[in-house]
């Protein structure tokens, strides 16, 4: 048996609520649903129990009306567990910061572009969105539209620079 | 490191003067496109598959289209080259495409008269 | 004396001339030694997750090949397995051998860079020349195999978009054989060097037990003993079957990472003469779907500077769901921090270079331009402009002639 | 007309025209060596003239917060120190334009002015690059001046004069005596490169670090003479260094022993850039070490050899 459905296993039986939320996509890929009460106790044991001790991102989702979360933790030999959760909008969820102290920049990075409540993040500079940016307005959520930018040539470069407000040598910088 | 350094003394430099001295880049470089109304069918293909919508495609009389491409959108990714299902578009190794006036980047490949037979467009593309 | 602290606060960025993107380091000195560095990302954002999701996947792969410049193949990699993992494509191998070459070709350019810059962090600009010299080969090279210097625009849903022919072989053996020999001097010269050396031993040190604790990648993990490479550990393209040694070491510091990266370039000789060897005929691509079915998959590679990570989600439809990025750099900065306690100022730029950051690949989200906030007077792009011809005028230049608006041209 | 003559071997040859003349030439000698060792094309030799006028034509700006008199005075006294110096010290022939018992110490004492400017021209900058760049150029000016001025001290001490005109005629009466102090000489070259600011020891102007150092608020005229400052300083510099450790061909027929006094500095500036080409820039702490424990010890055993010396002879 290979070493990715041991894993699935362990889960399965560990924790019966994940039972048949285990998905082995190929090998060294696991896909793991759980629901957001559950979502601590198996993501501490996928890391203290079963060594997955790198956070490799935290992927933020918007599901209209809930917001989703996946966790890609990876562990030596190559297996990744995605562990997704969710969470409705409005509602935070708990920051894995106690446990990765790197995290800390990619829940910021949640909070500023999908609007989503981490609690027990420490104080800092927010990420990646300028001082400056109203803080209700998040990019990434699918209802969000760009402000008309005030200068004539800017609209042409669509989406990718979705730049609401303007000023500095702005349109000229297309990334796209 | 010094014999190295002092060695290079009596090299010649690995620098160029470059706008006074010529470079070239090799053959299969992705420069600036070229268009070739002659061929065009006007599936606009090319402006579905452009990753900064660099060009526009306008009809200018029947079964003629001519094509404009802003030079200063494009991203010399050769999308176009590749979708295009006629080869109309084709990329060159231009790569001094510098200007002082943006609106000059912008490039109008104008279709030919019929009767004028220059499949090339040896004539050179109007800038608008 | 009195009780008074003297605590000189320094901005490092977002314009420094040690860094070639914005961000802000803001460094309070306590002499020459860092007492805090407090860093601000973000400036380098341009919605490019964003913009994924209203491009089709074609348009996309230039897109997200354009998050960095130097690492654009990693993420044009990175991100087409990951489309091609949801729609069940098999790319052929021979395209996954093509895709494995330029990718350690783009290795070889990206840490002769590093090895470059970080000379010339620490004022031997010397080394700079020299490595940037060699690297021409390589980017010569580049454009010759995939029609451009960076920004290869070689990947396409379902392969790669151009052959290698066999006239092109013998010439990349020549470079990696030329490289080589230029590889086994600079190793001389981080050796024996005795400046590069000062300057480069025991500074910016990072634990093992830290650079695991802050998920460190790449060589910056590697250089204190974390063994861990997706090339190895999670193989894409055709490193399973290529063998090569990961290189880790001890060192813990910059010295240490310098000699990864050295490392690593001779470990990427070996892999592509092993893969020009070993390279299969065939076909180099595979009919794509322009829609891609529902589902997701995340993607690792193992770029230059460590490992990249794409989620992509498709939603059946010719674009993408969700794109989401995770660029080594971003892993990194949260142990610059750690690496800079106690520090000197002037080990502040080899140390932040040492992670071989790439900020663009970090900030690729929103952009949005500050109005100039200065503090007595607001500015807007127009009356900087303005001021700016008006400043020209007097001198009795007219540079309102040139047109940087496009629109209507003289 | 003797009025007239100094005046104009003080302005105009050998004084204030020809060594700007020959500090925009040496600077050129020294980017065009620097840029062949590693490899490059290098600049034309109309560069360094180029640049200076570009900064006379740059719009000059005095910041907000700075002490507007000193920093509008402190490049004008560098580049006047400079060119004072060089009046007392012998160029070609054994007799400089002015010269007296004790010239030599004068000498280093004007040549400490410039970096004394950098100092209060960066501190009166009021940014933090500058003041930063300003405290470590006189930090580092602790570390080199001492073992700069025991260096020239030692066949000071050998000649039995403090005059530097003195000295020549003394090591050229003793022809092969300047040899003995060759160790002297190296000492000489290392903190040379301190004094000049220069890769290792540029540590003051460290670009990556502290953007500019000294510099980073000055532009336009005053950037342009203080980096003619600096430019002469190298000049007069290692014409100082020339007149002590290398005092021979100053009774050759005048054109020959231009001649031979324009390969002594072509010399030396060929050896500050090598130097800079393969060191990497030292660290602060690492510098002042380097002086203090390696440098002035071989300076004191060079006063030592001298001592013993002129016991001996």
């Amino acid at each position: 048996m290979s070493e990715t459905e041991t894993v699935r296993i362990e889960l399965e039986t560990k924790f019966p609520f994940l039972a048949g939320a285990v998905r082995v996509q190929r090998e060294r890929r696991l896909w793991i649903k759980a629901a957001q009460e559950n979502c601590p106790q198996v993501f501490e044991h996928l890391v203290k129990g079963l060594g997955f001790s790198n956070l490799c991102t935290i992927t933020g989702l918007d599901l209209g009306a809930e917001l989703g979360f996946i966790y890609h933790l990876a562990r030596d030999g190559g297996i990744m567990a995605n562990l997704e959760m969710r969470c409705p909008k409005g509602q935070s969820i708990r920051t894995v910061t106690p446990l990765f102290p790197g995290a800390s920049i990619y829940e910021r990075e949640l909070e500023d572009l999908l609007g989503a409540k981490v609690d027990g993040l420490p104080p800092g500079p927010r990420y990646p969105l300028p001082d400056d940016w109203p803080t209700d307005e998040h990019p990434l959520l699918k209802n969000w539209k760009k402000k008309e930018p005030s200068e004539p040539d800017a609209g042409t470069a669509s989406g990718a620079a979705s730049a609401p407000t303007s000023a500095a040598p702005k349109g000229e910088t297309s990334n796209e | 490191m010094v014999l190295t350094v002092l060695g290079s003394l009596f090299k010649k430099p690995a620098t160029i003067k470059y706008p006074f001295a010529s470079f070239s880049m090799p053959d299969h470089f992705r420069g600036q496109p070229k268009f070739d109304s002659s061929k065009c069918i006007g599936c606009r293909l090319c402006i579905r598959d452009c990753p900064s919508q660099a060009i526009t495609i306008t009809k200018v009389g029947d079964r003629k289209f001519e094509a404009s491409i802003d030079l200063g959108k494009c991203v010399y990714c050769a999308q176009c080259a590749e979708t295009c299902p006629r080869k109309v578009i084709e990329i060159s190794t231009d790569f001094e495409l510098a200007q002082t006036d943006r609106g000059t980047l912008k490039i109008t490949f104008h279709a030919q008269p019929a009767s004028g037979a220059c499949p090339d467009d040896s004539a050179e593309p109007a800038r608008t | 004396m009195s009780e008074v602290e003297h605590i000189v606060q320094i901005p490092v960025g977002p314009q420094h001339p040690m860094l070639k993107e914005p961000e802000s380091f803001m460094i309070d000195l306590r002499g020459e030694k860092i007492d805090a560095v407090r860093m601000r990302f973000g400036y380098n954002h341009r919605g490019i997750e964003k913009g994924c999701e209203q491009r089709t996947y074609t348009q996309d792969l230039y897109l997200v090949e354009r998050v960095c410049g130097i690492c654009s193949y990693s993420h044009s990699t990175a991100f087409v397995q990951a489309v091609e993992e949801i729609a069940g494509l098999e790319i052929p191998p021979r395209a996954r051998y093509i895709r494995t070459l330029v990718a350690e070709l783009e290795r070889i350019h990206s840490h002769l860079l590093w090895l470059g810059v970080a000379g010339h962090e620490i004022g031997f600009d010397t080394l700079l020349m020299y490595t940037w010299r060699d690297r021409e080969q390589v980017m010569i090279l580049l454009a010759e195999l995939t029609g451009n210097r960076v920004n290869y625009g070689l990947n396409t849903l379902g392969g790669v978009r151009r052959d290698i022919t066999a006239e092109q072989m013998p010439s990349i053996l020549k470079v990696v054989n030329a490289l080589e020999e230029r590889t086994k001097y600079y190793i001389e010269v981080a050796q024996t060097e005795e400046t590069l050396r000062q300057r480069l031993a025991g500074v910016g040190k990072l634990s093992k037990e830290d650079a695991a604790r802050l998920g460190a990648v790449g060589p910056t993990a590697r250089a204190s003993g974390v063994d861990r490479d997706t090339r190895r550990d999670d193989p894409y393209a055709a490193y399973a079957d290529v063998s090569f040694k990961v290189i880790t070491d001890q060192h813990c510091d910059v010295f240490g990472r310098t000699l990864v990266r050295v490392g690593e370039l001779m470990e990427s000789y070996s892999i592509i003469r092993q893969l020009l060897k070993k390279i299969p005929e065939g076909p180099i691509l595979v009919k794509a779907p322009r829609k891609i079915p529902e589902g997701e998959a995340v993607s690792r590679y193992e770029a230059p500077r460590g490992e990249d990570v794409h989620y992509v989600r498709g939603n059946g439809t010719d674009k993408p769901e969700r794109v989401k990025v995770r660029a080594p750099t971003l892993a990194n900065t949260q142990a610059v921090a750690k690496m800079l306690e106690d520090g000197y100022l002037a080990d502040l730029p080899i140390v932040i270079a040492a992670i071989d950051p790439c900020f663009s690949c970090t900030d690729r989200m929103i952009g949005i331009k500050n109005p100039g906030k200065g503090e007595r007077r607001t500015m807007s792009w127009e009356e900087v402009s303005r001021y700016g011809v008006d400043f020209y005028k007097r001198k009795g230049i007219d540079p309102s002639r040139i047109n940087l608006r496009g629109g209507s041209a003289a | 007309m003797t009025a007239v003559l100094a005046l104009f071997q003080m302005l105009i040859f050998p004084g204030f025209v020809f060594l700007i003349v020959l500090g925009l030439a040496g600077q050129f000698v020294d980017r065009k060596l620097y840029a062949r060792l590693q490899n490059r094309v290098g600049p034309p030799w109309f560069q360094p003239v180029a640049d200076f006028f570009k900064l006379l034509g740059k719009e000059t700006v005095v910041p907000e917060e700075a002490d507007s008199r000193m920093f509008r005075m402190a490049p004008v006294f560098a580049l006047g120190a400079v060119i004072a110096s060089s009046f007392y010290i012998p160029l070609w022939s054994a007799q400089p334009l002015f010269s007296f018992e004790g010239d030599l110490i004068v000498v280093l004492y004007l040549l400490l002015i410039p970096t004394l400017m950098y100092f209060l021209g960066g501190w009166y900058s009021r940014s933090v690059y500058s003041t930063l760049g300003a405290v470590r150029s006189i930090t580092q000016l602790f570390a080199y001046e001492i073992p700069l001025l025991i260096a020239v001290i030692s066949p000071a001490l050998l000649a039995n004069t403090w005059s530097i005109s003195g000295m020549v005629r003394y090591y050229s009466a003793h022809p092969g005596r300047w040899l003995f102090n060759i160790v002297g000489f190296a000492v000489a070259i290392i903190t040379l490169l301190g004094k000049l600011e220069r890769v290792p020891f540029d540590i003051p102007e460290a670009e990556t670090e502290i953007v500019a150092g000294t510099f980073t608020e000055y532009s336009g005229r005053f950037l342009a003479f203080f980096r003619l400052a600096i430019d002469t300083e190298a000049i007069v510099a290692a014409s100082l260094v020339v007149a002590v450790f290398l005092p021979f061909g100053f009774g050759l027929a005048p054109w020959l022993a231009f001649i031979v006094y324009l390969a002594k500095i072509l010399a030396i500036l060929a050896v500050l850039a090598l130097l800079r080409t393969v060191f990497a820039r030292l660290r602060l702490d690492q510098m002042i070490d380097f002086c203090w424990k390696v440098v002035a010890p071989v300076a004191f055993l060079q006063v030592l050899a001298d001592l013993v010396l002129k016991e001996l002879t």
